[in-house]
């Protein structure tokens, strides 16, 4: 049995690399037919550059700042969203309210009101901010949605039993809310990270990813600029695979099957 | 210090030292403040300086607008746009930065604007002052015949001359460094600066970055001020100086990212010290030609006389 | 005393009208009327699921009600325990019923594990676990086979004692071994045609006849 | 009857407005604390603006011409995210392939390959596709969540009964996909309009809202600003309406209710 | 001819292990067996929903089937009509079965506006429109009241003839109304323990009886 596992494992990993390995010969080839080193860095010279940087102390520094600054973004996202939802769905009046400025939020381009946030926010929080816009109004939706399609035969059920408010939530909304919050947080989740490094380019706070990008972007640094582009996507897929996990492990202690 | 918008810490020494909060933008303009920011961090300047260095003129002008900063240096078409906007709360004290725009090619057939006749240019910055100060050059010199591409970024110019889409660009610095850096068989043909003394006068330069300063600030702070002039002025004076010295001190504040690209670009960002009755005679024609082009280039109206400091 | 005042509630037919009734307050009574001639729409209107039209029910207020739904309705993320325990904590309780049930390996299984008969089982157990002072079942025999059906019917007897309950079926053989009371109802809006209590039941055979006597469908 | 509907409707307009006035109000007590012009413009004077925008030929051509760029490049997004979700839920291997790539898409600035995209596509287009690669991936996420929770009993019925896979696809499939998808174009629209003004704002076709927004910016012509940014939003919103309008008549047309 | 070979399969327990059997090619044959012992997972096997461990089904590949599952399983967002039509475009014959099974109402409603009794009358009559080869029923009546239950058992009889058919139920005046033959099994793994043919069912009683002497249910 263990050893069984042990090899599913191994053949999980095999086809990972794999998979990485067919992506770069599209990466290699893209290079070769393109052929400027200027709009396309060679796989290697990236994979160098990778290399060099991340010997060096600032490299994780600009990295760890960029997470925190946009993971904080995110999670103040998702729990706002999602309590907007709820509330929203509970009292029309404030689903009037809401609503209409959850279509701003989503719509307004940032370049229309950088100035105002620019001049309440310091230049930290802003990709924070940015990053939080973007999540809230998908999970909003989503939980909207997923409270919509709440089983309401179940709900009688917990009528007749004269359940409290608390075991309706544990019981009943939340496993079924589930999935939609879920898909609500992976998906957002790149979103976030991308609306975040972007806005980190524009606002430029000194220790940041988005900076850098624009500085390689500036001197035609290319293998640099990629270099960053990768580690973006790295980071991002690290992410959804930490949430992956965490999602999954907190739907297996909780209960088994969420439909 | 990872504080995104640099706050230089001022610990000893301070007392009966007026405070002011300057705001310098990364790149060119705020290249001849370097020592100045470093002589503020040891506290050997005459003022307590807190300083922002922000990455774009947004955020500077966000804050002259909400009147954070005393000092700000900003691009000169933004100063004049920002006085009209605030209704005449700041002044201009000095022009600080020269024309940075250039014309780079690919081979060696440009070395005058007649020669652009029947060329193609590349260029970005259409609606801003680069379009307004190419075609106001070419009209003053007669070439009619020259087909403008516009492109949407600089880092699109730079990438279409060094993959040859393009052979003969408009581009400013800093991405011109970046271009020379990386492609050695780009050649810069044209300087603007000189072009524009040919075109308009031998004294005249072309103004592209500025100092300005809140009324409100000066009313009471008039001799800070004047420190600070002097010792800006001085500063802008060693970076002519010592070259290499500044090019460390502009990567240690953050103004460029690497000391190499600041002693590259040295040369090409004419960084000067300019006040008094040259600045506004500098200042005047080039708000005039943008006006000109585009009256909403410098906020609808020209920029009176009270936009002018005075020692 | 459980009583319904002029009760209307229609859905496109009139199942309802002015219906009035006043139940016991003790004892097992069985509903017995046609397919969708509404005892269960009887049921959500006297558990507040639904509203009457007109009229009102009285006395259900301070009652809690123990329900065994036409459809299990059992939570499919619960275990068969995990669902019997979100109704009522009391492990020493919840034990005991599980093993009159014979259910002590099928409880811990999830809802769509069970076969049909064991998750009609787990919700007569949620019913009885949480012990309300009135129970409605509705058709609660379903899949289970006969000599489970007896075995539940005579604990259920022992359990109820003594409260009312409410019981819909379509099978006789049910009726005669658990009912205390039959109502026969028929027509649109439905009536009370009948009322059979235990000692006139005689044996199933006379139970059928008395029911083809009155011919509740004669109607349909 | 029919005159209760129209009560009804009115009251429905009613309440919008008075919505529209508390957001307006709102606004305009914004407006009073900041107290720049330059910072926010007031209601009032971008009431004004709009309207003498709006007596313009050229106002229109500019809407009209950013409308079709991001609605093409919307209508992409839904359709190739959503053949690209069933494919990737049938065939394991294109979703071991698929999935990074989408992880990329979602997570990788625009500004890095703005360069590339600039190299190989017109100004023209790049809004298209920028709103395409904003749609791709939410809708490729929300049909795989959505194919993962067709209920296997009802395929079951379909498997003894013999249904062709036009049947299923017509009776099991879409109904159960429908929520997923109608949420992820939804969800999308509003970000998809953003983020293609967004690229507008940076590769600034000539007739287009993206390049309004960038010279009102430039020269701090804040009323303009926000008139362009409220036509954004006001276009957003109609959009969404629209698309609501839309889905409930396929939803109504074809079947009732849909869990 | 339909029949099992060697079938093993189990969940936990074992609930099938070696079992053969060949069934006859037509009549309704009765399923006879406990709760949660096997038999909706039989009608899975023979329906290749299911998988056996080891042993095959055989002759099932080119028959057409009918089903009516334990659970209703009628597409929700398809009122009853669309439901039966989605399953056979013949227009003419679904008017027909639907008279006769007196549903002209009820058809037009969605699943959920359905009463329990009509929702599993509209599940058969699924299965008679599309007029398999083999009809798979499991316990089709519940919630079905006693007179249409009468009613229908005929209309099955007189449709099902000289077909084969599975038949799953709990209740003896069932399989004595309506089976040709009743195969009663039980034990884990299951087994078939009797064989009663039509001929020897004389009474509802006597079948009763018949089932008590060889206590099917004595092992549990
Ligand atoms: N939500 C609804 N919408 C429309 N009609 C409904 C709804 N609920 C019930 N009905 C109708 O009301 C009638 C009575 O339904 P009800 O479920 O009470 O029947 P019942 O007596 O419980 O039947 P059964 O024995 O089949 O369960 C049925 O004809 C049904 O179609
Ligand atoms: N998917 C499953 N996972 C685990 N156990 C299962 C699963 N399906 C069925 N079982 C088990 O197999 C046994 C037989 O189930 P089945 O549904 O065949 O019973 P049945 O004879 O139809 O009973 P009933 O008369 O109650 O419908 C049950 O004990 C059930 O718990
Ligand atoms: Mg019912
Ligand atoms: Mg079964």
């Amino acid at each position: 049995m263990n050893r069984s596992i042990m090899k599913n494992k191994q053949k999980k990993y095999i086809r990972s690399l794999c998979v990485a390995l067919f992506w770069i010969c599209v990466w290699q080839i893209c290079y070769w037919v393109v052929g400027h080193e200027v709009l396309v860095a060679s796989p290697f010279d990236v994979g160098k550059t990778l290399w060099k940087n991340a010997g060096e102390a600032w490299f994780w520094q600009v990295i760890f700042h960029s997470l925190l600054r946009i993971v904080k973004g995110y999670l103040f996202g998702i729990a706002i969203g999602a309590v907007a939802g709820v509330l929203a769905t509970k009292y029309y009046i404030l689903y009037e309210l809401l609503y209409p400025m959850m279509s701003i939020v989503k719509a307004s381009p940032v370049a229309s009101f950088i100035l105002l946030t620019l001049v309440w926010m310091k230049t930290d929080s802003i990709p924070s901010f940015i990053s939080f816009l973007m999540v809230m109004p998908i999970m909003f939706t989503n939980v909207m949605e997923g409270l919509k399609r709440v089983d309401t035969d179940l709900l009688e059920v917990a009528q007749v039993y004269r359940w409290s408010l608390w075991k309706k939530i544990c019981f009943i909304y939340c496993p079924q809310l589930w999935p939609y919050m879920a898909a609500a947080a992976t998906m957002s989740l790149g979103l976030a990270w991308k609306a975040g490094v972007a806005t980190e380019v524009i606002a430029s706070p000194s220790f940041s990813i988005g900076h850098k990008l624009r500085d390689s972007k500036i001197y035609m640094e290319t293998a640099e600029l990629f270099a960053w582009t990768a580690v973006v996507i790295i980071l991002s897929m690290l992410l959804e695979k930490g949430l992956a996990i965490l999602l999954r492990r907190i739907q297996s202690t909780s209960r088994r099957k969420i439909r | 210090g990872c504080q995104p918008s640099k706050v230089e810490d001022t610990a000893m020494e301070n007392v009966g030292k007026a405070k002011v909060s300057m705001a310098v933008i990364k790149g060119p303009t705020g290249m001849g403040a370097a020592y100045l920011m470093e002589q503020n961090a040891q506290g050997l300047s005459k003022n307590d300086y807190t300083v922002t260095v922000a990455a774009s003129p947004d955020e500077v002008a966000a804050k002259v607008i909400n009147k954070e900063v005393d000092i700000a240096m900003l691009p000169t078409n933004l100063a004049a746009v920002l006085y009209q906007k605030t209704q005449g709360s700041i002044e201009v004290a000095a022009v600080n930065t020269l024309g940075v725009l250039y014309l780079l090619e690919k081979g060696d057939s440009i070395h005058s604007l007649a020669d652009l006749s029947g060329k193609t240019v590349s260029m970005a910055g259409q609606g801003a002052v680069p379009q307004y100060v190419f075609q106001y050059l070419l009209d003053k010199n007669q070439v009619t015949d020259v087909t403008i591409q516009y492109m949407t970024e600089h880092a699109e110019v730079a990438t279409a001359l060094a993959t040859g889409q393009a052979d003969i660009v408009v581009l400013p610095e800093p991405n011109m460094s970046g271009v020379l850096m990386s492609d050695t068989s780009a050649r810069v043909a044209l300087d603007f600066n000189q072009l524009w003394a040919e075109t308009v006068g031998e004294e005249s330069s072309l103004p592209m970055g500025c100092v300005v300063v809140q009324k409100d600030f000066l009313e009471n702070n008039k001799e800070a001020f004047e420190l600070f002039l002097e010792e800006y002025e001085n500063s802008v004076l060693f970076a002519k100086e010592e070259p290499e010295q500044t090019a460390q001190l502009i990567q240690k504040h953050e103004i460029l990212p690497k000391a190499e690209i600041a002693l590259k670009a040295f040369p090409n960002c004419n960084i000067v010290y300019m006040d008094g009755i040259l600045m506004k005679e500098t200042l005047e024609p080039f708000y005039e030609l943008l006006w000109n082009a585009n009256p909403k280039a410098v906020g609808e109206t020209m920029p009176d006389e009270s936009f002018y400091y005075e020692k | 005393m459980i009583s319904l005042e002029r009760i209307t509630k229609s859905y496109e037919k009139e199942l309802y009208k002015d219906f009035s009734y006043t139940f016991p307050t003790e004892g097992i009574i069985c509903l017995f009327a046609p397919s969708g001639y509404g005892k269960t729409t009887l049921f959500r209107l006297m558990l507040g699921l639904d509203k009457p039209e007109t009229g009102r029910v009285i006395g259900m207020d301070k009652l809690r009600t123990s329900v065994v739904f036409q459809e299990d309705r059992l939570l499919p993320w619960l275990s068969g325990k995990e669902n019997l325990l979100a109704v009522n904590q009391d492990e020493t309780l919840c034990e005991e019923l599980i093993e009159e049930f014979g259910l002590q390996e099928d409880i811990l299984k999830y809802p769509d594990q069970m076969s049909g008969g064991i998750r009609r089982q787990v919700s007569i157990l949620r019913a009885l676990l949480y012990d309300g002072d009135v129970f409605f079942l509705d058709e609660p025999f379903q899949a289970i086979d006969i000599v489970k059906r007896e075995e539940i019917i005579s604990i259920l007897k022992k359990r109820l004692r003594g409260k009312l309950t409410f019981f819909i079926t379509h099978h006789l053989d049910e009726v005669y071994a658990f009912a205390d009371c039959m109502l026969i109802l028929q027509g649109t809006p439905l009536q009370v045609k009948q009322t059979i209590y235990r000692e006139d039941f005689c044996s199933i055979e006379c139970l059928y006849e008395k029911i083809n006597r009155y011919s509740p469908y004669c109607d349909l």
